[in-house]
């Protein structure tokens, strides 16, 4: 292993301490009707969204999101010259995502190099971001959205796609929509919308081998179109389907928070008298 | 070849041909080019396969080691993918220009292989928390001619079919400190079950219908591809949405349709295919890259 | 024609009927969508039609159009120097491998800002005042060097 | 940044006619004047211990995650304290996405510097078992706003997050010699000293301002920061080249500092304080 | 030489059953690659070697590269994560991986008449599927087969072979065991015709008076290599003509 | 030609009015690579750095700022590679970076690239400041037109509060707090303090009071050894 000389270096190795827990007695009891956090199983119930554009001075746009504990910032650089003379597509302009957990952002502290979950978000987020930026309005340049993971609590790639076409229109970059994205854990023949942390990871409710997964979709809302899907797991085709449609509803109860977060900016930014 | 650019009116020619279900090699919007497999072709592996899907080339090495299991699953062994995509292929790879796409393919794999029926991982355990086999399974893109995902999914498949795993015996002395011993006899090794290994099904959406197998033209004319991976018996563990464009609710549901029926069709044939040529044992005449 | 509407990217504001597509818009399926989140300004410029656009704030665009002025730095001996401030014109967007290519050739383009070079201005060298449209002088030292003088119009330096 | 832009003109010269004539700076402040500082704890839960710290624009955030680990051999008694700066291009525009720059390496040595010259807290304390177990302390700092002076903002935001890290219990069972951790019984660290640091930008030995903004950081030429513990003892004096100083202009930025650490103290308390009571 | 027991038995024979001189069974194909302009595959025993060729054609990447009176040789040898018989980290870029592309680089520049193709590049990309000692020369054969399926002129074949020393014998073409027993080992790649060295690589010491028959083990290994190679090439060049002609 | 190397040692004798300026014995020979446009080696106590400048030399358009001149420090250890350095050698350059371009008397418009590279030879302590030194007198060797010399200081502070220049070894270990400042030969002001330890206000005035003393004879250190070379040269 290469040493890390431009980071002050701690013990070889360590362990974080819920390692080390002792089994505490009585386990808590699955509950198969509601959810821990209160909210309805199969239904599109959505952690309460908290939105904010232009937190980042320095940034051309930027963007905080809250959902439940899931807490993500984004900033949008550009357009500004590309980095890559090479690119063969000159006529169009370079869209760069670049997705980092905070290494405090999770229960197990994450390392500052980037991992390859990290490298597979930031592709995940770059593939749903694609189909909504009017690319080649800006040639020869290219856009760079950052978005930082400050706290994971489930459903992280679904916020960080809200998050950053949020930071992208306060910036003011052509979009031909925004993109809205939703989460989804299927648990057997029922579904957790917007999943915890513990819902995302946590093992399947007894007694049901089949239909155990992740979806993540993002949505075009106005134009109906997903610009993103992914996921894992083992779902049979019906319930794959129900679980998408199920996200695409996800998001469009997100839609009215977005629009009246970013609404909000553009008054802020110029007052409506002022125009 | 990673990608080709081709001229507007080689798109339309293509879009056309698909829309009347005919390709420019001739194929229906569903069939796939020639595939052609081979397993057990480098010998200091534990498994290994070669795949040929049009001019793609892909070869697959799997190595078992004994190692620690992880602290959250104990009891389970696990799978280690890493993708080459070599300079061999194209000089685009070069140093580190194949990194990218292959974490890329190494993450789908980690996701298509994400569920506990894929490859029975308990069977990896050596001893609880302490010994395990790590399964080595090492991507070695030799050409690329289009359709990637569905012609590693199958070599991967191939040479978890072929992976033998010598059989370990545990003996413990007088102070508990374990020791593990390899079986002498090469024949006395584990086998993995595949049934429920998936194989990647690529579609890509060209004009208003989709097409599985795309060579990298019909790629080009392609804004958005749906990959789906799909076990013998047609459940889903996977799907990626890949490519700069977006899809609407209906075709994706079309797609998965299209995919489900497509991948479930794969697997008995490669089942077959895999067992005929095991069965031929030493008779075999090897090819490699010689033939 | 309220100005004080606000939109979001994806709304759509009206069919091509209506409205000629204006900035900070675009065409699909024969209606006219946002694709900026600001305000919805229709504006009559004579023609039958309004032009529907969408803008944020009043904002200067930082990547410049074919045919668009510019401000930027330049090197060629005897016309300009590194750290000029220039006035030029993007007359093509350039290839793969080159930059953008740009012009002064008119009256009005050329060095808007320079500094001396002598080496008595150290650390920083005196803004220099022109003198004609091919030279400009320090006004410390008063050493006279070469640039392509821009007749500057006072409307570019408002910025 | 667009409006960066439009001082390129003449920025220097500009800048400190204006701060001379009017003795007040772009933003209006006055040249030993702090912006508005802010303090917010507990944020991140995912974090035993975390703080949010504004100064003016610029925002940092320190997480702390505490983990096990055999004590160094040289030190079997002490535990291990890890702090990181990153400075992240989504903070600013100047840094790029990789391995850390030069500023975020000098930003990471100089707290580290920091927590070792004024003993926030003893390293013994945080040692479990002598050469077996003690915990390791991995402060993590990242800028989410750059705009000057993120120094003196991640002094802030390491001690309030140090102040918000609550333990577990742990055990050494003395039959299967494993760690035994008691998330029911939690203890806060012991703080010992509680340093602040104040940064400076000199302009020519004739202009020194108070915590400046990203462009009087760029504009100046040089910049010196001098961390004071509440006993009014220096903790650290860093000048990284630029404009010499004298004894005298020197004087004068540490009797600033004293009364910054005063300022803070009293933030960071009562930021504490209504976190208690919530 | 303490492995020197070993490595030889007192009949005279090696490990693997060959006379010192003898190489091991060489196999090999021309054009196994439909896409790149040539390609080849080798086995020398249980070292498997691939080799593509892709070129000439113009400089990549910056246009400062390129060289106005010859071509440039551009060389990558890797190693499949799988080929050693303990797993690999990384294919290459690793010290010792660079180090086989900077001699196959100079080896080729060697050979390749590179002065026919101003201001282009020639990419040379061998991977090893399997590597059982002589990688260098397994990568330096089957890149000259790879050349001359790519039809780019070359001043002869460059055969490369190994050769060590056990006790007094010299032995050609070593396998693992040999290369790793800590003797002495010699590189060579020869244009066999008129016995130009194109690269001479040593490491470990060796008597002055023993280089003399060492070298000529590897020269003599050398010639009978390109023996076979000029079989596969004239077997391969048939089969073309053959099918061409039908 | 052969380099005209000089090699000069100074002892600096423990003066009994100021017992605490008491610099150990240091050497330092300029021009003894031919590669650099200016290179000078100097040991102190037990450290010992060489630094060579390149330069000014022609700016590569990528690293090129239009009104400035491109500075690079380059910190690397005798043997392996600089990879193997820790953050404290970072802390090194960082200084050099900010320093060297206060003393050189550069043109704005200077579109030139220096280089300046210091290799650690035997890494005691008082890296930085030795560092800092050899580094000062390259940058003169290369004949860089400057607007002033500079030299580094280091001082410690031991249990008792007494104030040691120039420590041993065992001297820094045992000491409460270790500044090292670079002083400038115009002023004799503080053109870069490096702290570690706490200490009070008097006390850092007393450290840099005392170390503008000690500078004085290290700018006369300086002096002599370049007189002494041109002596010869003439």
């Amino acid at each position: 292993m290469p040493v890390d000389t431009k980071r002050v270096r701690g013990p070889d190795e360590s362990q974080s301490p819920l390692l080390f827990v002792l089994p505490s007695t009585g386990k808590p009891e699955c509950p198969q009707e509601g959810r821990e956090d209160g909210r309805q199983r199969s239904q599109a119930d959505v952690r309460p969204v908290f939105a904010r554009c232009g937190l980042i001075s320095q940034a051309k746009g930027s963007a905080y999101i809250e959902a439940g504990n899931t807490k993500l910032i984004c900033s949008v650089y550009g357009p500004r010259e590309t980095d890559r003379k090479d690119e063969v597509d000159m006529k169009s302009g370079r869209l760069v995502c670049d997705f980092r957990f905070a290494p405090f952002s999770c229960p197990k502290r994450g390392s500052w190099i980037q991992g390859s979950e990290e490298k597979a978000l930031s592709l995940g987020l770059l593939e749903s971001l694609l189909p909504a930026a009017c690319l080649h309005k800006y040639p020869r340049s290219q856009i760079e959205v950052n978005v930082v993971a400050l706290e994971h609590d489930g459903s992280v790639l679904a916020h960080a796609v809200t998050c950053a076409s949020l930071a992208l229109a306060d910036a003011g970059i052509e979009m031909y929509d925004l993109v809205l994205g939703c989460a989804l854990r299927q648990d057997g023949p029922s579904f957790l919308i917007d999943p915890t942390f513990a819902e995302e990871s946590g093992a399947q409710s007894a007694g049901s081998g089949e239909n155990q997964g992740r979806v993540t979709v993002a949505l075009l809302p106005s134009l109906h179109q997903v610009s993103g899907l992914q996921s894992d797991g083992e779902m049979a085709e019906d319930t794959l389907v129900g679980a998408v449609k199920a996200c695409i509803e996800g998001c469009q109860r997100l839609y009215p928070v977005i629009q009246q977060a970013l609404a909000r900016a553009v008054r802020r930014k110029a007052p409506p008298t002022a125009v | 070849m990673a990608t080709v650019q081709i001229s507007e009116a080689e798109k339309v020619y293509i879009v056309h041909g698909v829309r009347d279900d005919l390709r420019v090699d001739g194929r229906g919007c569903e069939d796939y080019r020639h595939m052609e497999i081979e397993t057990d072709v480098v010998s200091n592996t534990d498994g290994s396969a070669r795949v040929k899907l049009g001019y793609s080339d892909i070869l697959v090495g799997i190595k078992a080691e004994i190692g620690r299991p992880r602290p959250m699953v104990p009891d389970e062994g696990f799978l280690e993918f890493f993708v080459d995509c070599s300079a061999n292929a194209t000089p685009e790879f070069e140093g580190r220009g194949g990194e990218d796409l292959g974490t890329e393919i190494s993450n789908t794999l980690y996701k298509v292989f994400n569920n506990p029926h894929s490859v029975d991982l308990r069977a990896l355990c050596i001893s609880p928390k302490e010994h395990c086999w790590i399964l080595y399974v090492d991507v070695l893109l030799l050409q690329c001619d289009g359709n990637l995902y569905d012609a590693i999914s199958v070599a991967v498949k191939a040479a978890l079919f072929n992976t033998r795993i010598p059989r370990v015996q545990i003996s413990e002395d007088d102070e508990g400190t374990k020791e593990i011993e390899l079986s002498d006899d090469p024949y006395d090794c584990m086998r993995l079950s595949v049934e429920n290994v998936p194989c990647i099904v690529t579609l890509c959406k060209v004009g208003q219908r989709h097409i599985v197998d795309a060579t990298l033209q019909e790629k080009a004319c392609s804004k958005a591809c749906l990959l789906l991976s799909v076990t013998s018996r047609g459940t889903v563990t996977c799907v990626r949405k890949i490519g700069g464009g977006s899809l609407d609710p209906e075709s994706i549901f079309e797609m998965t349709e299209t995919g489900k029926r497509v991948g479930k069709a794969l697997q008995s044939p490669l089942m077959e295919l895999l067992q005929k040529e095991e069965s031929l044992g030493k008779k075999r005449q090897k090819v490699g890259f010689l033939g | 024609m309220s100005p004080k509407t606000l939109c979001v990217p994806g709304e759509r504001l009206c069919s091509t009927e209506e409205c000629v597509p204006g900035p900070g818009t675009y065409l699909r399926h024969g209606y006219i969508f946002a694709s900026l989140a600001g305000y919805v300004l229709r504006k009559n410029a004579g023609e039958e039609m309004p032009v529907v656009s969408v803008v944020k704030e009043s904002e200067a665009q930082l990547l410049p159009d074919v045919g668009a002025t510019v401000t930027c730095k330049v090197e060629i001996y005897k016309s300009f120097r590194p750290g000029d401030i220039v006035l030029a014109k993007v007359i093509s967007l350039g290839d793969v491998q080159s930059n953008y290519l740009l012009t002064t050739a008119e009256n009005e383009l050329g060095v808007v800002v320079a500094h001396s070079e002598a080496a008595l201005c150290i650390p920083a060298g005196e803004q220099m005042v022109p003198i004609s449209w091919c030279e400009m002088q320090c006004p410390r030292t008063h050493a006279k060097e070469f640039r392509k003088v821009a007749r500057v119009q006072p409307e570019y330096l408002q910025a | 940044m667009a409006a960066g832009y439009n001082h390129s003109v003449e920025p220097l010269l500009k800048y400190r006619i204006r701060v001379k004539k009017e003795n007040c700076r772009p933003d209006g402040r006055e040249l030993g004047e702090f912006r508005t500082t802010t303090l917010n704890i507990g944020s991140v839960s995912t974090a035993d211990g975390s703080a949010l710290v504004k100064i003016g624009n610029t925002t940092i955030i320190c997480g702390i995650k505490a983990e096990l680990t055999a004590p160094p051999v040289d030190a079997p008694n002490k535990g291990y304290i890890v702090p990181n700066v990153d400075l992240p291009p989504l903070c600013s525009s100047r840094f790029r996405p990789g391995p850390p720059g030069e500023q975020a390496q000098a930003a990471s040595q100089f707290i580290a510097d920091v927590i070792e010259s004024s003993q926030v807290i003893r390293r013994e304390d945080i040692c479990i078992e002598k050469g077996k177990l003690c915990w390791v302390l991995y402060c993590d700092i990242m800028c989410l706003d750059y705009d000057g002076n993120i120094l003196d903002a991640c002094i802030i935001a390491l001690i309030a997050a140090l102040k918000n890290v609550q333990l577990p219990e742990v055990n050494i069972n003395t039959e299967t010699e494993l760690a035994e951790v008691n998330m029911k019984q939690k203890k806060h660290l012991n703080i010992t000293k509680h340093p602040v640091g104040s940064s400076f930008a000199v302009f020519d030995d004739t202009i020194i301002i108070v915590d400046p903004t990203a462009e009087e950081e760029e504009l100046s030429t040089g910049m010196i920061t001098v961390v004071t513990d509440e006993n009014e003892k220096l903790c650290a004096v860093h000048k990284p080249g630029g404009t010499a100083l004298s004894g005298e202009k020197l004087q004068d930025c540490i009797s600033r500092a004293i009364t910054r650490n005063r300022e803070v103290s009293k933030l960071i308390n009562e930021v504490m304080q209504s976190a208690k009571l919530k | 030489n303490m492995a020197g027991l070993e490595l030889l038995s007192d009949q005279g024979y090696r490990l693997d059953g060959r006379k010192p001189s003898e190489l091991r069974k060489v196999q090999a194909r021309m054009g196994v690659f439909a896409q790149g302009d040539g390609s080849a595959y080798i086995e020398q025993g249980n070292t498997k070697a691939l080799a593509v060729v892709y070129g000439p054609h113009e400089v990549r990447g910056s246009r400062g590269k390129a060289l106005h009176d010859r071509a440039v040789i551009n060389c990558q040898f890797s190693m499949a994560t799988f080929s050693t018989a303990e797993r690999k980290r990384r294919p290459h870029g690793d010290r010792k991986s660079s180090e086989v592309s900077q001699h196959l680089k100079q080896t080729f520049e060697a050979a390749i008449l590179t002065q026919l193709y101003p201001r282009s590049q020639i990419d040379i990309y061998v991977k090893i599927l399997q590597s059982d000692g002589g990688n260098y020369s397994a990568s330096v054969n089957a890149a000259t087969l790879a050349v001359i399926d790519a039809g780019i002129p070359l001043r002869d074949y460059v055969c490369a072979c190994s050769a060590g020393f056990v006790e007094d014998t010299p032995l050609a073409d070593l396998c693992h065991a040999e290369e790793a027993g800590g003797g002495t080992v010699l590189s060579l790649a020869l244009l066999p015709q008129g016995g130009q060295i194109a690269l001479l690589q040593m490491d470990a010491r060796l008597h002055q008076d023993h280089l003399d028959t060492l070298m000529e083990a590897a020269m003599t290994a050398c010639r009978s290599l390109s023996t076979v190679l000029d079989r596969v090439v004239r077997e391969h060049l048939q089969e073309v003509t053959t099918l061409t002609a039908e | 030609e052969t380099p005209h190397c000089l090699v000069h040692t100074m002892e600096v004798e423990e003066s009994s009015t100021h017992p605490t300026t008491a610099l150990r014995e240091f050497g330092c020979e300029q021009n003894l690579l031919s590669r650099p446009d200016g290179s000078a080696s100097f040991v102190q106590g037990d450290t010992s750095v060489l630094a060579g400048v390149y330069g000014p030399a022609e700016v590569k358009v990528s690293k090129e700022i239009y009104d400035r001149a491109t500075m690079e420090v380059l910190i690397q250890p005798k043997v392996g590679l600089p990879a193997i350095l820790s953050l404290s050698a970072g802390h090194t350059r960082f200084s050099l970076f900010y320093l060297c371009p206060v003393s050189l008397l550069l043109s704005r418009r200077y579109k030139a690239s220096l280089c300046v590279s210091v290799c650690l030879c035997v890494q005691g302590p008082q890296l930085l400041a030795c560092s800092l030194n050899a580094a000062c007198m390259a940058l003169m060797d290369a004949g860089l037109p400057m607007r002033c010399l500079f030299c580094g200081v280091t001082c410690a502070i031991d249990p008792e509060g007494h104030i040691h220049t120039d420590p041993t070894a065992a001297q820094e270990r045992e000491s409460r707090a270790v500044m090292t400042f670079a002083i400038d030969s115009a002023e004799r002001r503080v053109m870069m303090s490096s702290t570690k330890g706490s200490f009070s206000v008097s006390e850092l005035q007393q450290c840099i009071a005392v170390s503008q003393r000690a500078s004085g004879k290290i700018f006369q250190f300086y002096r002599d050894s370049v007189s002494r070379r041109y002596s010869k040269m003439l």
